[in-house]
């Protein structure tokens, strides 16, 4: 099991990586689904080999699969606000307000 | 009726309340009141003297609690001996005369009827101070005694003069009084009572201890120091000659500034208690009896000389009673005690007559300088001649009441021949000052010829007063004519019979020197065998220094006003810098963090707290650069702190390989991938955000 | 593996789901009406909060779905939290959806009430699933609300900061979550101590490296619904671009979810199980440490902001400073400070976002020197002002004090009975004179609405639904602050449904 | 227990304060008389209060009228318990007159009157609030329900620098009162059962271990000197006098100086015995310091408010001088009594001092001379409040100042009392420099011609205060007999 949770956090890592160096915000985005399934895999990975009571962990994935999916739609809308406004969804300029 | 004695200084009161609410608008009226009061107390202790002559001066008191806690009572009442007696006589025989006097003196005076009111109220408490038996008493009608004078000095206060010399005179006395209000505590402390009676029990009984009394004796003794204008604190009574001529009279000759010498009188047994203190006080008041004299050589304000001499002989009463005071306690024999409360009385008569003397003549002349004076007498007879029996009298001439007294003083000092020849000294100079006031006002060819002609003699209400003075000072001091079987002395002495010895020679002597004083006038004004402006010439530093009155107020504002007002400012200027340091702390600050706002500075640097100030602008900044605005820094930032307080735990675990420790390696490696990754980001759009700085 | 059907009684569920379906209701009303109602809708949503607070007092105490459901002290306080909260937010703005917002009535509405269904169904689970769904299902509509204004270019950018941000952070939760589960075999609560231990031996007590992960990443996703520093920063920005009304929703609703959120996980959760390398008093102390950097920050930045929103954004870092250090004083006193403190924060902050959001309606502006000299042309929203900032400060007799007293009282027993925690001393310190930092700029408000010679220019009359919400707020401040047994009695339960034993 | 006589003094202001609020915005008049007639009757409740105390209760130091323990909030067991015995009593009663007094002394007032009236009543109710709560909590509430209507007070109807003022007054009383806050608490906590009743506290505080009574101590002395003010932290005092409307500086001088010197009678004195006794040198030193201090400062001043601020930095000194001195009960009484005699006098002379600024329209001392000449009544009443400022016998100053020094001699070092007698000669010095540069001395004609003599109520609002301070001075033996049994029962505490 232990190669499943290396990869989860290697998942983990690698979305973390994009979400900060991401200047993109559907890069970025996509950075943050890649952080939701390394937390799926290891709820998968734990409710396989260290308990093994019914299928909490995996209907726990299943809900942050739905739960991942929403916030795609609600970030996508949001970003193409974001395009209307800026005409481009590089994060740098937006960074209106400050302190 | 000697039971009754509160109404004596009541009535006074009383009338100052009529007039201050009543009769304010009708100045006849409030003055006549005023002078029935004064008459009805006057002949008040006139009974009480005689009943106290009936009692061979046994003490009567009465008093009841004011207020007690716990360990001391303040109490008020009254205490009725001799020297009461003698001294209310006094005040009262004065206090009338001054009021009818000043009845002419002052008249068509805007403020007349208020002059009344506040010569009621000096009355009032000049009267209770008398009558006071207790410390706590003598010391409240102390203070309100000095307040009427302020009051009294500064009646003209549009006189920038009068005003200053009002203050001087009330914050001087107040000096004084800081040590009666040691002293008082002293013996609040130590006696446990304030009653005079209590007080000089333990004194006598030896429950105090010596040192203890000879410092509480000084203390007390300070008051009476800034009273009656007693070296180093003689400096206000001179400049109290501002005030209007009847209060120079009444208070700064006669009555309060006697006040001194009453205590110190009145607190006999605790000097007798100590030598020390005693010699002290005698020490005192012969340097400033010598000083006051020696100055009154030379002044030409008529009224100045008049207040040197008081001073001087203030000086002379406080010496004599010392000295009794050093004797007894060193067992012997002294005249000093009848010397000095005779002389208290008799000097308020004749001192009372020369003050209202030189009113009336300054009255007529409407100036106080002796050299634009001269020939007077013939125009104004009583004054003249009333004026110049005072000083006959203060010169101490056989038979007026002054020759009495001083001897009985000169006697004082027989067993001192220190004291001994300074005070023939100081005899000699007063004969001599008195004497050349006499010669320069009314003798001669007038040296001003426009003032002359417009002198004329004063109205009745003035003369007879002077009159009525006149006859006191000669005969007042006859009570006390040695041969006199039940004399002043043994009336002094509560009864117990005693003879102060007759000593012709000592008169003979006092009386060739006061004559040979009255001689050396005569020639320098009357003769001008000699010339005075020659004697100055040869003796310039000694004049100089004599007309300068050896420079003590200079002295005084050099070594003590100005330090305390400097060091005043420069409190006031500390506190400033404390209250509001943020006026200059802020303009320091604006220089290097010109980009903060005002406001903030102004509260965070007052009340001193400008390192925090510095702190919190600091923190402020960083923070701001925290708050940079675009998120993903944020993220960067939570990341970070997670991972930091993370490591900061992992020291207390022993590593060991361990599936967990793979994953944490990871996310640390990824996490430091991304911080450089981001920060090599940030530099490039760093201009941009500087620009976000301004 | 066999199961057996835990018994699901929906009717204790009974508020949330008519909630739910009214929120349908109102967007179908909505939309049904051809977008032309004025207020309607609001005052719609308004009833519903209304009959769903008469339901939620009629639905007593119990549990459904197994463990996953309970209705308990701590639930029913926080619903009644979330629901004023709701109340208050829709009723401030409606000047809003009479200028700004003309289409989108319907959904405005709708999402807050789907967000308050979520922070209510979040206050009331005791199993990491539900909460973690119902901590989603508060915070994506928030998402949407916060970028309403679609052509206002501040609130789009708040929009994708909160999304971005708070996508990250429930990310971070989750995977603290996993691990939670990893290590405790159960999604439940309440086993979860048990079999945290169990774990523990199991790994000869070498589960600690992992147990600090978990909770750092834990902390790291509640702490940012709490705004607690460090995971603060996108609350300022959030709050100054998003719809007023919002911003006080999102200070108030959504710090109370978190609250419960922290108070059921850490605190009932983690609480009891003691691991030798990361005590409670250890993560006590990180959270303690967190607490005094919000209140110092908070309070601190809040004295140089010329915008009122930025400024009460930072204000309400501070504020959860305060919470926490009663939350961090692991003792009942201090679980039932921390509701009485939501409570009375509630009133005072809502109260305050309302006067704002109302003032911006009429001027426009949110600017502190746009206020000048308001106390002379509109006395009442000025004193209005004046209590709220003032009981924000914690001057008594209002509400606040009362509040930071409670708070200060729970930290002191605690540093009292157990020498493990003086530190909380130097906490109770902190907070104290910080707190005189924060008089500082809310009087500087205050001056500037009183002590300015000039006259305002705005002349404001009052809408009947804003001088609702404001009169609420004043009440609760005033009612609250001179007698509060009832509301503390209330709270005395909580400690007990958090696994306290109350002496 | 009868009429709830003491909760009345509190709520009958704050009704007061409602009614005003109602009333309509223009009718200033209307609004002025109301607000004065309501204040009125406090004050003749705390004087029936000053009459029944004196005849039936002035012998035993227990509590009179106690109204409760009613229980407040009872989780945490906070009482409404009220109380009054020979301290509070004349504190009371000096309350009910200045809040009438400067209440009659505002009506010049003339723009936002109905805030100012209402908040004014605020103001007198928090007063007397803190002179009659003996729970702790009631205690605080009170102290800090002032300061609001303070704050508004200077910082609306204030003079140029009023915004600074006003915060700088809250801040500074803020940030001593949560040091008190925290030495509740503690209190609260080690008291078994918890407590907060502030007579049952004395047995717990006394019973602590030394270093907990020390930081208690220490704590409820920063509070309550910022409010006296001791003397390092007086800075707010100046500023707040002098900007301040007159009669809030009226209020801030006669009353509020007098709660922290009563709050460490009423509460950390009795309470912290050791700490007290190993304190009280300093304490006294503090004072000392003060009285020359505040003098000195004040004699260097060329405003006349700011002089009559100093100069009660100064005259609070003596009262800590006579509360260093523990162990004697004359410093106490005398303690009392500066108190009463500081808020008559100095109160009076803030009106006075208002009463010129009011004709004049400056306070510059430099700027006047020879008023005496033009306004003979004013200018005897002012004479007389500074004699009785710089302790003239026969005023209540004297008696104060004597009996503290009195106690004080018998209590403390010799020597540092004898410094602080310096006090009464520099505090004739700068009265007098005051009096004779305004009222002595030449009258500037073509610019003051135009100064009108004071008026009847002006009169009525002084007078009481002159009579009451020649009372205290010329017959103090009721006051004393009033506080007597109380003070003893406190020291005995304090020597505990």
């Amino acid at each position: 099991m232990f190669y499943y949770l290396g990869l989860a956090a290697v998942l983990f890592s690698i979305g973390l990586f994009g979400v900060i160096t991401r200047r993109n915000v559907i890069g970025i985005l996509m950075s943050l689904e890649l952080m939701f399934n390394a937390a799926n895999i290891n709820f998968v990975t734990f409710n396989k080999f260290i308990l093994n009571d019914g299928l909490t962990g995996q209907l726990f994935a299943i809900f942050i699969v739905v739960v991942a999916a929403a916030e795609a739609t609600v970030g996508l809308a949001i970003v193409l606000l974001l395009y209307r406004n800026w005409r481009g969804i590089n994060t740098d300029n937006v960074s209106i307000m400050k302190w | 009726m000697t039971e009754n004695a509160y109404l004596i200084p009541l009535l006074p009161m009383f009338a100052f309340v009529m007039i201050v609410f009543f009769m304010r608008w009708n100045e006849k009226l409030s003055a006549g009141f005023s002078i029935a009061m004064i008459l009805i107390s006057w002949v008040m202790s006139l009974v009480i003297l005689f009943e106290t002559l009936g009692r061979h001066g046994e003490p009567y008191e009465i008093y009841f609690y004011l207020t007690s806690f716990v360990g001391i009572n303040l109490e008020v009442g009254f205490l009725v001996d001799s020297l009461t007696a003698v001294m209310l006589m006094v005040v009262t025989t004065v206090g009338a005369c001054v009021e009818i006097y000043s009845v002419g003196y002052m008249k068509d005076d805007p403020r007349f009827s208020r002059f009344f009111s506040y010569l009621s109220l000096f009355l009032f408490s000049m009267l209770g101070l008398v009558l006071a038996n207790n410390f706590f008493m003598i010391f409240i009608f102390w203070e309100l005694v000095g307040l009427t004078s302020y009051l009294l000095i500064g009646f003209w206060f549009e006189k920038k003069i009068a005003a200053d010399a009002g203050k001087k005179a009330f914050i001087t006395t107040r000096i004084g009084d800081l040590g009666f209000i040691v002293g008082l505590l002293m013996v609040a402390f130590y006696a446990g009572t304030f009653n005079f009676g209590g007080v000089f029990d333990k004194v006598s009984a030896g429950l105090i201890p010596a040192g203890i009394v000879t410092v509480m004796g000084i203390f007390l003794f300070c008051g009476a120091i800034g009273k009656s204008a007693q070296f180093p604190l003689h400096v206000w009574l001179p400049d109290a000659m501002e005030g209007p001529t009847p209060v120079s009279a009444l208070i700064h000759a006669a009555t309060m500034v006697a006040a001194g010498v009453y205590l110190v009188a009145r607190i006999m047994n605790i000097f007798v208690g100590s030598a020390e203190a005693s010699m002290v006080v005698a020490v005192i008041g012969l340097i400033t009896s010598f000083l006051a004299a020696s100055i009154g050589l030379v002044q030409n304000d008529i009224k100045r000389v008049l207040a040197y001499s008081t001073v001087s002989q203030l000086g002379y009463m406080i010496m004599a009673l010392g000295l009794y005071g050093y004797d007894t306690a060193g067992g012997h024999h002294s005249a000093g005690y009848v010397a000095g409360t005779l002389h208290l009385m008799t000097h308020a008569f004749f001192k009372g007559l020369l003050f209202l003397g030189a009113g009336s003549v300054i009255h007529a002349v409407h100036t106080n300088d002796i050299q634009e004076m001269g020939g007077l007498a013939p125009k104004m007879k009583i004054t003249s001649i009333t004026f110049m029996i005072a000083s006959l009298s203060i010169a101490g001439i056989f038979p007026l009441s002054g020759f009495w007294s001083k001897d009985e003083i000169i006697a004082a000092t027989l067993h001192h021949p220190v004291f001994l020849i300074v005070t023939l000294l100081i005899a000699f100079m007063t004969a001599f000052y008195m004497w050349r006031l006499c010669f320069l006002t009314f003798f001669g060819k007038p040296r001003d010829q426009h003032r002359f002609d417009h002198a004329h003699e004063s109205p009745r209400s003035m003369t007879w007063p002077l009159m009525v003075l006149g006859f006191l000072s000669i005969f007042a001091g006859w009570v006390a004519i040695p041969w006199l079987p039940h004399g002043f002395s043994s009336f002094v002495f509560h009864g117990e019979l005693h003879h102060a010895s007759p000593n012709i020679i000592l008169m003979l002597i006092s009386t060739v020197v006061a004559v040979s004083g009255i001689v050396l006038a005569y020639f320098i004004y009357y003769k001008e065998k000699i010339s005075a402006d020659k004697l100055a010439e040869k003796f310039r530093p000694i004049y100089k220094l004599l007309y300068n009155k050896y420079y003590f107020d200079e002295i005084y504002h050099l070594l003590i006003l100005n330090p305390i007002l400097k060091f005043a400012n420069f409190m006031w200027s500390f506190d400033a810098g404390v209250i509001d340091g943020a006026v200059n702390g802020t303009a320091w600050l604006t220089i290097v963090w010109s980009n903060i706002k005002l406001w903030f500075d102004t509260w965070i640097v007052d009340g001193a707290v400008n390192g925090s100030g510095w702190l919190v602008r600091q923190g402020a900044r960083i923070l701001r650069f925290l708050q940079s605005g675009s998120m993903q820094f944020y993220v960067l930032f939570i990341l970070v702190i997670v991972v930091v307080i993370a490591l900061i735990k992992f020291e207390f675990i022993r590593i060991d390989i361990h599936w967990p420790v793979i994953t944490v390696v990871f996310v640390l490696g990824v996490t430091l991938l991304g911080v450089l990754s981001k920060l090599a980001a940030g530099s490039e759009d760093a201009p941009s955000s500087a620009k976000q700085e301004e | 593996m066999e199961y057996q059907l835990p018994e699901y009684n929906l009717l204790k569920m009974l508020p949330e789901i008519f909630l739910f379906v009214w929120a349908l209701v109102v967007v179908t009303f909505d939309l049904g009406t051809k977008r032309k109602t004025g207020s309607a809708v609001g005052y719609l949503a308004l009833l519903g909060l209304v009959i769903t607070g008469l339901i939620l007092i009629f639905t007593g105490y119990g549990r459904g779905f197994g463990n996953m459901f309970y209705n308990d002290p701590l639930a029913l306080f926080f619903k009644i939290i979330f629901l004023g909260a709701s109340f208050m937010a829709i009723g401030s703005s409606f000047g809003l959806t009479h200028q700004k917002i003309i289409n989108h009535r319907g959904e405005y509405f709708a999402l807050i009430l789907f967000s308050t269904v979520g922070m209510m169904f979040l206050s009331s689970s005791n199993e990491l699933l539900s909460l973690y769904i119902g901590l989603e299902l508060t915070t994506i509509p928030l998402f949407v609300l916060a970028a309403f204004f679609k052509d206002d270019k501040l609130s789009v950018e708040a929009g994708v900061k909160y999304l971005v941000v708070g996508a990250f952070s429930s990310a971070l939760l989750l995977y603290g979550l996993s691990f939670l589960y990893g290590m405790s075999g159960t999604t439940d609560i309440l086993l979860m101590k048990v079999n945290l231990a169990v774990t523990q031996l199991k790994f000869e007590g070498n589960i600690g490296i992992i147990l600090i992960m978990t909770i750092m990443l834990l902390l790291a996703g509640i702490g940012f619904k709490l705004s607690l520093p460090p995971f603060h920063q996108w609350a300022p920005d959030v709050y100054e671009g998003s719809p007023t009304p919002i911003a006080a929703f999102l200070s108030v609703g959504s710090k109370a979810a978190g609250l419960a959120a922290f108070a059921k996980i850490m605190v009932n959760g983690l609480y009891a199980f003691y691991d030798p390398v990361m005590t409670p008093n250890d993560w006590g102390i990180l959270v303690g440490v967190l607490a005094a950097a919000a209140m110092i920050l908070g309070n601190v930045v809040a004295i140089r902001q010329s915008n009122i929103k930025r400024m009460l954004a930072y204000s309400s870092i501070a504020q959860v400073g305060y919470i926490m250090i009663g939350m961090v004083s692991f003792n009942e006193l201090g679980m039932s400070s921390v509701a009485f403190y939501i409570f009375a924060y509630m009133f005072a902050n809502m109260g305050a976002f309302a006067v704002v959001a109302f003032f911006e309606d009429k001027t426009g502006s949110c600017q502190i020197e746009s206020y000048t000299g308001l106390a002379k042309s509109s006395p009442l929203l000025s004193a209005a002002m004046a209590v709220f900032l003032l009981s924000l400060a914690g001057i008594p007799p209002l509400a606040g004090f009362l509040a930071k007293f409670y708070v200060f009282a729970a930290a002191i027993k605690m540093a009292g009975t157990d020498g493990a925690y003086h530190w909380l001393y130097w906490l109770v310190g902190i907070g104290l004179l910080t707190s005189v930092f924060a008089l500082y700029y809310y009087a500087n408000v205050i001056k500037t609405m009183y002590f300015s010679a000039s006259d305002s220019p705005y002349k404001l009359r009052f809408t009947a639904p804003a001088l609702t919400v404001i009169l609420i707020g004043l009440i609760g401040v005033f009612l609250f602050g001179l007698y509060p047994e009832p509301i503390m009695k209330f709270a005395s339960n909580i400690p007990a449904s958090l696994g306290f034993i109350i002496d | 227990m009868g009429f709830p006589l003491l909760s009345s003094l509190v709520f009958i202001p704050i009704i007061g304060m409602l009614v005003v609020m109602f009333l309509p915005k223009e009718r200033h008049s209307a609004i002025k008389w109301t607000s004065t007639l309501i204040s009125v009757v406090p004050m003749l409740i705390s004087f029936w209060l000053l009459w029944d105390y004196f005849f039936n209760y002035a012998g035993d130091a227990a509590m009179a009228y106690v109204e409760g323990p009613v229980s407040w909030i009872p989780i945490l067991n906070i009482q409404y318990y009220l109380g009054a015995d020979g301290i509070s009593i004349p504190l009371l009663a000096l309350t009910g007159l200045l809040s009438t007094v400067s209440l009659l002394a505002s009506f010049n007032i003339n723009f936002r009157v109905k805030e100012y009236f209402a908040f004014f009543l605020l103001l007198e109710a928090g007063m007397m609030g803190v002179f009659v709560a003996l729970d702790f909590f009631l205690f605080y509430v009170f102290w800090e329900v002032m300061l609001v209507p303070m704050y508004f007070l200077i910082g609306v109807w204030g003079g140029p620098r009023k915004e600074y003022a006003a915060i700088k007054f809250f801040l500074y009383t803020l940030f001593g009162s949560i040091f008190m806050l925290v030495a509740i608490l503690i209190l609260y906590f080690t008291s078994e059962p918890h407590s907060l009743n502030i007579l049952e506290l004395r047995a717990t505080g006394s019973a602590m271990a030394y270093s907990l009574q020390m930081v208690c101590f220490i704590f409820f002395f920063i509070a309550f000197a910022i409010k006296v003010p001791v003397w390092p932290f007086h800075t707010w005092l100046p500023d707040a006098h002098v900007e301040a409307p007159t009669a809030v500086s009226v209020i801030l001088a006669g009353v509020l100086l007098k709660m922290g010197t009563y709050g460490m009678l009423r509460v950390s004195w009795p309470m912290f015995p050791e700490a007290l006794r190993s304190l009280s040198f300093w304490i006294a030193l503090l004072g000392a310091i003060a009285i020359i201090y505040g003098a000195l400062v004040s004699m260097a001043q060329k405003d006349l408010k700011k002089l009559v601020a100093y100069s009660s930095v100064s005259h609070m000194g003596y009262c800590m001088l006579a509360l260093g001195a523990i162990s004697s009960v004359q410093a106490i009484t005398g303690c009392m009594f500066q108190m009463i005699s500081h808020g008559l006098i100095t109160g009076a002379l803030f009106l006075l001092v208002g009463v010129l600024y009011d004709r004049a329209h400056t306070r510059e001392i430099a700027a006047f001379g020879g008023v005496g000449a033009k306004l003979p009544i004013y200018s005897g009443i002012m004479v007389f409040f500074s004699m009785a400022a710089l302790g003239l016998p026969g005023m209540s100053g004297f008696i104060s100042e004597f009996m503290i020094f009195v106690g004080a001699f018998s209590a403390l070092s010799k020597i540092m009392v004898g410094i602080s007698v310096l006090g009464v000669v520099l505090g004739a010095a700068y009265m007098l420099r005051m009096v004779q540069r305004v009222f002595l001395g030449e009258f500037d004609q073509k610019r003051w011609g135009g100064l009108t003599e004071i008026n009847f109520r002006e009169i009525v609002t002084v007078g009481p205060l002159m009579l009451l301070t020649l009372w205290i001075g010329i017959y103090p033996k009721p006051l004393n007999d009033l506080m007597a049994a109380t003070l003893e029962n406190l020291v005995n505490l304090m020597a505990r």
